[in-house]
């Protein structure tokens, strides 16, 4: 039971997707302009990340491993991650719309969530079991919703100061980004 | 005495300056020429009903109510109308008015009023129905400020259950003192007044609030109202805002008008003491509201007062009368410092909302140099509404006000606590309503 | 089309990086010096020009209902060929690199042109487009990498600037460098874009 | 050659397995939405990247059909696909005459003098909350800048108290009608010349007292008007753009200069 | 999508394009197979070749044996001159309790129970201070010391091995990986006697 | 124009009560001036220097860039010679010149200027620059003069030790001596008494509320209290914790400047526990000692969703 508590802890404050690990940071970039919108996007790749690590996980094991063929890797992890995306959009339309509207039109932008292959394939090679990879990336999708969240929430708050013409836009949420990371720094070492 | 009440959240202590407390309210004369504005009241405009060249008595109907939340609007002497025109008001706006020619100019205010019969009046004759009417035709708006027609405020909706009448005799704006005056000088009257209102809302108790600041009003309006059954004095403890209606029922009443709510959503109905006055007279000497009491103040004022002037006088004719030096004036506020308005004519006719007149020179203006927000959180400390002011000024400068601010925004009562407050100096209360305007004008 | 014009496009106005911010991740993640950044920004101009010519090639047999998870097939093909390859020649690189390496096939640049422009224009022209905007994406690899590895290990390139015995400022080889580096570099080269486009 | 052939199959397999289930899905799952959002997101670039802000391609498609805007292009894709998008959906399809925005005052500091010293914040809207008209005439342009900030293509300066229009830079796309608290900004077509430049609709006495170049409603115009294009009402002299003809008489007979001719004139001849 | 394309084009499109990707990956991995393999292992007999490059020339096997003690576990390389004589090993060990976490660390012994040197093959050290444990300042005072020889510990506990700057820890870590090592050493060297 | 005879037209009020930006920011300096005593007292010139350098160095740099890119900066409100002093307050006694100049460049134009000057930014920038030299020279930041010897000794803190040596080695530490700051550290962490002192002329003035301080030290007192009753031999006691390190500063001083901190008084509660919970996270299982730079940094990223989420109570939103 520590094992997994000391896994999230690890994956959404030490070793942070974005802070740490630098995944996902396009779409952390991309819908960070709102908050609304930040929340919806997190719960999405909540979602999605820890569907698709299971889901990998169990690729990887009971077909590439056995099989021998572990170069597919990448090709078939990301053909099982943009169908499984697919397909969870469709059925989500479909049989919850009302979910759908609030989150489903993040699907789409989470196919080429870097996060969601990148967990993927670190989780396979921290030769987690079944319940650790589950585990880890339920933990990865909260820290990244994490900083994304707040993220949105401070760039919300730049618009209304008096950012100065030439660090207008990204260049701030950028420098924004660094401070956080410099703060996230505080948190390393504490998971061994 | 009992504990002194107060409304608890925000307020500030601003300099008293209430320089004229002690002056007895005069009677200047009637005018050379008076400028009527037509629209003295929150509302509709009044139609015009009368021409170039008409006659008019004193008391005569110059401007007609154009509907239910409207006014109508009287001639306060006997004249003829010379024209009607837009004009320079006071507090910035430009607004029709009937300019009239008095037929006896330089005579005494007070004889023209001694003219006018005592009548006697049974309250038992008088139906509810009546009063309204009465106080409608005679184009009563509240005279604390704002100007809202009180035969509105006096006819709730059914469903809307009235069980407490509060009188403002706050006046918790520095310098003013003309409410005080009255309550000093008229007691008795304000009783017959407050006692015409409870025919309207039969048993239900009268809470007469005041500041402690005024123990002279405190002691007549007390003398005055031991008589009566049902009606109580409130010693307030001095904050600005007190008079604001919502503070002074949560101050008087503990009851917290809902956001967007008005006093009666939770069984109040506020009265200016001036304008139970001014129902009064109605009743009393059958008489529209035609006059005001004006507090004349400010530095450049050598002996300040409170005067009685008919509505339509221009403000040159006080500065006349009080000896103010046009040249040194710089800074005209009608009103108070903290929510008064800045006007830019002499010739502006003082209105049935005009409670003060203050003259300062620049001296008195502060160089805003508005700084950065420093979020120090004064301005929501004070904030009587709880408003988070600092954040939606920010937003508003930006024109990014999200959902949340423009939900609350709108309660801002504009009571510059905020602004007087700011270390960073910045004109907090005008974002605040250029927020507003903002909002109003995208709906 | 005028190559020069091109060229610069894909540098400045309209380089992955800096002009449309894609691909941030191997961005912020592998120049923790100027070599890995060419490294990786090789790695990916080389998907980007195959991906671009194979889809171009392939754009009137594909179905539109599956053009993306076609694409993206090619471009995880090619992906694992510059992952085996490079662990079989450059094995260094390769380790520093690590992850990133697959993470090429999320890299909207290369989805983004194939879609874009390879699925409609010819061969030729998409590999030009493949190329120059893989290059423009090196480029800026290489400047954010120097900028990291000049002012956080005192070196360029791997040679040494700076005395052994001076401090360099550590952050800058660590992840809060790399967003206040990018943020910066954002700037200037906004800057170089609008003097380019006043040029012109 | 099986260590070849067998993982082509098992890919193969995979793809199988989740094209046709994917295509299964969407027969079963079918959900019905304006077509036009599948039109649009095909020409989009389809990379998903989030850098327009919407969530995903789809997400701006969506917003393009049901807003009915192309108000926010795709950072991704070349300027032509916008182009393509607004012809799908009809946007600007119309070509119409270029518009400019046009300041109905030539209430400049020597023409209408200040009213007050106004030391409030310095925007337009923040002034009319403290007085109707900071100048002696109550219709005038504030010249405090409120359409300045609004405008998206610097086409306009403040300019001795009253806001000037670069014609060249103007796109004619009227948001800076909505920023006028005095109303005083129109639309005109660029090849109207003739304007009249006041907004006063106070009597004659009372305009020319406020203002130097007032419209003072003497009906000159009117008469000298041979297509009946100009008229009077409420005091001011009207232009209707569709019966003008740029002919400058009303010009002429103006006797306070409240008439203006823009630019080169141009007769047309009916 | 103007047009339906039907479901058995879209899928066997598709599929195609799954069956040539992957056959053309089998047959690059086909190829990259054994340089890869080779890569893998040339990075830790680079670490042996580090350690023990005092010794002059030597032999050593392809892959690391293991050596299980009662606390920890080790991986060795012995090293034999071209007589087929043990000259000395390179040991990896876990450095315990570092401040990122245990590292590994390989130590050079020669056959007396030397330290010859040391290398650090991975590790979560903080830059700039215990990362430092990587440079010569650090290392050579390890070169010659033997289990005899030393008390092994850091000066600040009561032993001979002085501490990196603000980084104890680290240099405890160190320390007790070293002192592994050569327990490790002296076990194989009772083993090779037997 | 002849504006000379035209009446004032401005929006009401027309009062002030006289509070600036400038009194605000000098009642800060001014209620720093004891702990600076102590930490000159203990330090001797040298502590000295680091203070005038930073100052300088923080008040120049603000006077270059109004002078070069936005004149309408003023460097002398003396919200930069704030930051010049609390950043020296986080920085040790022998600090060399060029950290205290890299640590002013970062503090002025990272932590401040390029989010638009005094009120803009998010993140408090004397923060921002004592973890940018941290991270960036860990070696300088680490070692600390030995307070009262003035012949370059340095040692750890006493949370340095806690965390390399463990319980023992600060059993002999006495919290007298902590609460006074005859202990390691850096310029202001010194000595808690004098900051206390300090602090209550700010209460005094109303430029802070209790909230913060309150909820941050009472939140790490409460996690290390739980963690020294589970178990004395591997944690430190809760006193221990509140004596040593730079609580007393931050908590009264960092975590409470006005700019990134949240404004109504229930935001200010969470803000506290927020800041306290993340201090004791990192000094009990981090590989920091101290964490209270960091856990205050971040939380002032979580000031506007406090703001938003938790405003001041609205009047008439009472039922």
């Amino acid at each position: 039971m520590a094992e997994l508590a000391l896994i999230i802890v690890s994956a959404v404050f030490v070793n942070n997707v974005i802070f740490s690990r630098f995944l996902g940071l396009c779409p952390y970039f991309g819908v960070s302009k709102k908050l609304d919108t930040a929340v919806g996007m997190s719960m999405a790749v909540i979602f999605v990340l820890t569907l698709a690590g299971t889901i990998t996980y169990i690729v990887q094991t009971y077909v590439l491993e056995p099989l021998n063929i572990g170069y597919l890797q990448t090709i078939a992890f990301i053909l099982v991650i943009a169908s499984l995306v697919q397909l969870v959009e469709i059925v989500m339309k479909k049989v919850a719309p009302a979910l759908y509207r609030a989150l489903g039109i993040f699907l789409p932008l989470i196919t080429t969530n870097c996060a969601i292959l990148g967990i993927s394939i670190l989780a396979v090679q921290s030769k987690f079991n079944l319940l650790e990879t589950i585990i880890f990336s339920f933990g990865s999708a909260l820290g990244f919703g994490l900083a994304l969240v707040i993220f949105a929430s401070v760039r919300e708050a730049l618009e209304t100061r008096e950012i100065p013409k030439t660090f207008q836009g990204t260049p701030i949420a950028m420098i924004a980004a660094g401070i956080l990371a410099l703060a996230f720094m505080g948190f390393s070492g504490m998971v061994k | 005495m009992l504990q002194l009440k107060t409304f608890p959240k925000g307020g500030i202590h601003p300099s008293q300056q209430k320089i004229s407390a002690q002056a007895s309210i005069t009677y200047g004369e009637i005018p050379k020429q008076l400028l009527i504005p037509v629209n003295q009241h929150i509302g509709r405009t009044a139609n015009v009903v009368v021409k170039k060249n008409d006659v008019v008595k004193r008391g005569q109907l110059l401007a007609q109510a154009s509907g239910f939340i409207s006014s109508n609007v009287h001639a306060p002497v006997d004249g003829k109308v010379m024209k009607v025109f837009r004009f320079s008001l006071l507090g910035g706006a430009i607004g029709e008015v009937i300019q009239i020619q008095p037929d006896e100019p330089g005579k005494s205010y007070r004889e023209v009023l001694e003219q006018d019969v005592e009548l006697s009046v049974d309250l038992n004759k008088l139906t509810a129905e009546e009063i309204r009417k009465r106080i409608q035709e005679a184009g009563i708006v509240g005279m604390g400020g704002a100007g809202f027609p009180t035969h509105v405020k006096l006819s709730p909706p059914p469903e809307k259950k009235i069980d407490a009448l509060i009188i403002n005799g706050a006046e918790c704006e520095p310098y003013i003192t003309a409410d005080h005056r009255i309550m000093v000088e008229q007691p008795a009257q304000i009783i017959q007044g407050i006692k015409i209102l409870k025919k309207l809302f039969p048993e239900v108790p009268v809470y007469i609030g005041i500041e402690d600041n005024k123990p002279d009003a405190l002691n007549m309006m007390d003398k005055a109202a031991a008589r009566e059954e049902g009606i109580f004095v409130v010693p307030l403890k001095a904050k600005y805002p007190q008079g604001g209606e919502k503070q002074l029922i949560k101050a008087v009443l503990n009851r917290e008008v809902p956001s967007k709510g008005l006093p009666m959503d939770v069984g109040v109905i506020v009265q200016n003491v001036a304008t139970v006055l001014a129902i009064r007279n109605v009743f009393y000497h059958n008489r529209p509201l035609l006059e005001r009491v004006v507090t004349v103040s400010g530095s450049l004022v050598e002996h300040p007062g409170n005067i009685l002037l008919p509505i339509g006088t221009p403000v040159s004719y006080i500065m006349d009368k009080f000896n103010i030096d046009r040249e040194r004036v710089r800074l005209l506020l009608a009103g108070g410092p903290m929510m008064g308005r800045t006007c830019h004519s002499f010739e502006s006719p003082i209105s049935k909302t005009t409670s003060a007149l203050l003259f300062f020179d620049e001296k008195a203006f502060v160089q805003r140099q508005e700084n950065p927000c420093l979020r120090c959180g004064n301005c929501v400390s004070v904030c009587p509404m709880g408003l988070d002011v600092a954040i939606y000024v920010q937003m508003v400068q930006k024109n990014k006000l999200d959902d949340y601010a423009k939900e609350h925004i709108m309660d801002c009562i504009e009571c510059g606590s905020c602004t007087y407050v700011c270390p960073a100096n910045r004109r907090l209360v005008h974002w605040m309503r250029l927020g507003k305007r903002i909002i109003k004008r995208e709906n | 089309m005028n190559i020069k014009e091109k060229a610069i496009k894909s540098f400045f106005m309209e380089n992955p990086v800096t002009g449309l911010l894609l691909g941030l991740c191997p961005t912020l993640a592998t120049t923790t010096s100027a070599e890995n950044g060419i490294g990786m920004g090789l790695a990916t101009t080389f998907v980007l020009l195959s991906s671009n010519v194979v889809v171009s090639l392939l754009r009137n047999v594909i179905p539109n209902r599956v053009r993306i998870p076609a694409y993206i097939v090619v471009i995880a093909t090619f992906v694992t060929i510059v992952d085996m390859s490079m662990q079989a020649t450059l094995y260094q690189l390769h380790k520093t690199l690590g992850l990133f390496i697959p993470l090429i096939v999320v890299n909207c640049i290369i989805l983004g042109r194939a879609e874009a422009f390879a699925s409609k224009n010819t061969v030729w022209h998409s590999f030009l487009d493949g190329l120059f905007m893989g290059l423009g994406f090196t480029f800026s690899l290489f400047i954010l990498g120097s900028v990291r590895e000049i002012l956080g290990s005192g070196a360029w390139l791997g040679i040494r600037l700076i005395p052994e015995s001076w401090n360099t400022i550590l952050v800058f080889v660590l992840a809060p460098g790399a967003f206040l580096s990018l943020g910066f570099i954002l700037i200037g080269m906004e800057r170089l874009s609008r003097l380019f486009e006043r040029g012109k | 050659m099986v260590e070849i052939l067998l993982p082509g199959f098992i890919l193969a397999g995979f793809a199988l397995i989740s094209a046709s289930g994917l295509y299964l899905a969407s027969k079963k799952f079918y959900v019905y939405e304006d077509p036009r959002i599948d039109e649009v997101e095909a020409l989009l670039p389809g990379a998903n990247c989030g850098g327009c802000g919407y969530a995903g391609c789809r997400a701006l498609a969506e917003h393009i059909v049901n807003d009915h805007t192309v108000d926010t292009p795709c950072p991704v894709a070349e300027p032509i696909v916008m182009e393509k998008i607004a012809d799908l959906l009809g946007l600007e399809a119309s070509v119409q005459e270029k518009q400019v925005a046009t300041l109905l005052c030539k209430g400049t500091h020597e023409n209408s003098a200040l009213a007050m010293d106004y030391r409030g914040i310095q925007d337009c809207w923040a002034a009319v909350i403290v007085a109707d008209s900071i100048k002696d005439c109550a219709f005038a342009c504030l010249g405090l800048g409120s359409c300045v900030q609004a405008c998206n293509f610097d086409a306009m300066r403040i300019e001795n108290g009253i806001v000037v229009i670069d014609e060249e830079k103007c796109t004619g796309c009227g948001i800076c009608i909505s920023h006028c608290p005095k109303n005083l900004l129109v639309l005109r077509p660029v090849s109207q010349k003739t304007i009249v430049t006041c907004s006063n609709t106070d009597r004659g006495p009372e305009a020319r007292k406020a203002c130097k170049v007032a419209c003072i409603g003497c009906m000159k115009c009117q008469k000298v008007c041979q297509h009946q294009a100009i008229y009077v009402e409420d005091f001011l002299a009207r232009i209707d753009f569709e019966k003008c003809t740029n002919c400058g008489d009303c010009v002429e007979a103006c006797p306070t200069n409240a008439i203006e001719m823009r630019g080169e004139q141009v007769y047309v001849t009916a | 999508m103007s047009k339906q394309e039907s479901g058995f084009k879209v899928i066997s499109v598709l599929v195609l394009i799954a069956f040539f990707a992957a056959a053309l990956l089998a047959y690059v991995n086909k190829i990259t197979r054994e340089p890869i393999a080779r890569n893998m292992k040339e990075e830790t007999k680079q670490a042996v070749r580090i350690v023990l490059q005092n010794l002059g020339q030597f032999d050593y096997p392809d892959d690391p044996l293991d050596k299980s003690l009662t606390e920890f576990t080790a991986r060795y390389f012995t090293a034999k001159n071209a007589s087929g004589q043990i000259v000395g090993y390179a040991i990896i060990v876990k450095a315990p309790n570092g401040f990122g976490g245990d590292f590994d660390l390989m130590v050079g012994i020669d056959s007396t129970g030397k330290v010859l040197d040391t290398y650090v093959l991975n590790h979560k050290e903080t830059p700039g201070l215990g990362d430092n444990m990587k440079k010569e300042d650090f290392k050579k005072q390890f070169r010659g010391r033997s289990l005899a020889n030393t008390r092994w510990a850091v000066k600040k506990d009561g032993g001979d091995i002085d501490a990196l700057t603000a980084a104890t820890i680290t240099s405890r870590a160190f320390t007790a990986g070293v002192k592994r090592a050569l327990t490790v050493f002296n076990v194989l060297n009772e083993e090779a006697k037997q | 124009m002849e504006a000379k005879n035209l009446l004032i037209m401005d929006s009401s009020p027309l009062g002030l009560a006289g509070e600036s930006t400038r009194k605000i920011m000098y009642s800060v300096v001014l209620s720093l001036l004891p702990a600076l005593g102590v930490s000159f007292w203990m330090f001797g010139w040298a502590a000295v220097r680091v203070v005038v350098l930073t100052s300088l160095f923080c008040i120049a740099l603000e006077a270059l860039i109004a002078k070069f890119f936005n004149s309408k900066i003023d460097y002398l409100d003396g919200s930069a010679l704030v930051t010049g002093i609390l950043l020296a307050m986080n920085l040790p006694s022998n600090a060399p010149w060029w950290l205290l100049l890299i640590g002013s460049i970062v503090a002025i134009i990272i932590g401040k200027q390029v989010f638009g000057g005094l009120g803009q930014n998010i993140f408090n920038p004397a923060l921002v620059a004592r973890v940018f030299l941290l991270i960036s020279f860990p070696l300088q930041m680490t070692s600390w003069p030995v307070p009262g010897q003035f012949d370059g000794t340095t040692g750890a803190t006493p949370l340095g030790i806690l965390k390399t040596e463990g319980v023992g080695a600060i059993a002999k530490l006495k919290t007298a001596d902590l609460a006074l700051g005859y202990v390691g550290g850096s310029l202001g962490e010194i000595s808690a008494l004098a900051l206390l002192i300090g602090a209550a002329y700010l209460f005094y003035k109303k430029y802070i509320t209790w909230e913060i301080p309150v909820s941050f030290i009472g939140t790490v007192f409460v996690f290390t209290a739980i963690f020294y009753w589970i178990n004395p031999q591997q944690y430190a006691s809760p006193v221990f914790h509140l004596f040593s390190g730079g609580l007393f500063l931050g908590a009264l001083y960092m975590a409470t400047d006005m700019v990134t901190s949240p404004i109504s008084g229930r935001a200010k509660l969470i803000f506290g526990f927020g800041c306290g919970f993340f201090t004791a996270l990192i000094r009990l299982f981090g590989s920091y000692p101290e964490g209270v730079s960091f856990a205050i940094l971040f939380m002032n990223a979580f000031v506007p969703l406090l703001d938003r989420y938790f405003p001041e109570k609205k009047f008439g939103m009472q039922s």
